[in-house]
């Protein structure tokens, strides 16, 4: 399926490898994977959870996919998104976009990420040697996806 | 009445202490501001998560706004803006 | 060695894999593959060779990523360039940017494939039904990387 | 005399016949524009090469304008606009 949400990890190469298989149509993949990082806002991170909406997650991020096929002329999606708990290093989403030139693969694949960051249904929680915080939302994120308005 | 299930995640649900609950609303007054103003008066928590900070909702899955209509067995989820990604 | 020139395939899943071994800093990391299409310009693609001018290419490439470094805070960047024999589906190029933030590495990701498609010595030429020809430089590309230009 | 290697890549390279050369400029007019003059007099293929399309050119594998100076033993590639990626 072009939607994931799972606990596991995800293979990128694997997925990359499935997203091209058996075609000759494909000139560009762009893909984006967001990792846990071990530092965010100046605290040390021990571990993540992400918490989702189970029964709107998925729709969500079909919705923004099929958005991206609206706008722009692409071939294939691949979107994983891990919930649950997780430790710095770790894989928390893949996008991935196929199209017959570069361009659109990069607009639509950061397009989903942009949208995805202020539509999708998550929430992470940081554990930090001075205890359990809820991540706020940051307003570069909103920017960044208001770039994508329509004019 | 309008019966509707409220679902609060992240912060909210552990703020309010709980996953979910049923609310009844009039009918004349069946909406998503109406149920957020008739949590805000619930005070404490209620109030200052609801009218001091930034919150979301969703009605049956679709992110909608305050004036979004509200029919019986609707799911409404309220919730922090989402960090995803 | 971030940038390398072959004539082997190569593994996407384990160059993003090294890119991040070890490090719990990076949070984002954008990438991009070219793939040999079975169609340009309407003539169907049997196979194409990929010409360079090996004494230019590396250091142009390393121009292009520190010109990138230069631009945007990223972590690390891999690209990988195909020379020689190709078949449609074959993978041709690889640009991957490491940064603590999606947007520098989208940016940068970006960047350097743009500049690679009009300051990078290589050349294509197709083998397709009625023989062989050079690829033409496209403007659509010589536009891309004006794009970048500094004002 | 200034003696250059000249290097021709791609369709160039078999448009010319040949892969590289050497060749003597004055020492007065040793520039890249002056080498792409002399080589446009052979006329021909050379003339419609390097006056019809359009070319680029690096001396010791930097990409240069027609106006780049050239000293004895340097490397002029002379190629079409590049098509990789």
């Amino acid at each position: 399926m072009a939607v994931r949400v799972q606990e596991a990890d995800f293979d990128v190469g694997g997925e990359l490898a499935a997203l091209r298989a058996g075609r000759r149509d494909i000139g560009a993949i762009a893909s984006f994977v967001g990792l846990v990082r071990d530092l965010n806002d100046d605290a040390r991170i021990e571990e993540m959870v992400l918490e989702h909406y189970p029964a709107m997650t998925r729709k969500a991020l079909e919705d923004i996919v099929e958005e991206a096929r609206r706008r722009w002329d692409i071939l294939d999606v691949r979107v994983i998104h891990r919930v649950g708990r997780l430790a710095p290093g770790d894989q928390i989403v893949l996008v991935a976009v196929a199209a017959a030139h570069r361009r659109e693969a990069f607009q639509a694949c950061e397009f989903i990420m942009d949208w995805l960051k202020t539509q999708a249904p998550f929430w992470k929680k940081e554990r930090t040697p001075e205890g359990s915080r809820w991540v706020d939302a940051r307003s570069a994120d909103e920017e960044a996806a208001a770039r994508w308005q329509r004019k | 009445m309008t019966r509707v299930n409220v679902l609060y995640f992240a912060r909210l649900r552990e703020a309010f202490g709980r996953s979910s609950e049923e609310l009844d609303l009039p009918e004349d007054q069946a909406t998503v501001g109406a149920l957020i103003g008739l949590l805000r008066r619930r005070g404490e928590v209620w109030l200052r998560e609801l009218e001091g900070r930034p919150f979301r909702v969703a009605v049956n899955q679709e992110m909608v706004g305050l004036d979004a209509p509200l029919a019986p067995g609707d799911e409404v989820a309220i919730f922090p803006p989402v960090t995803g990604g």
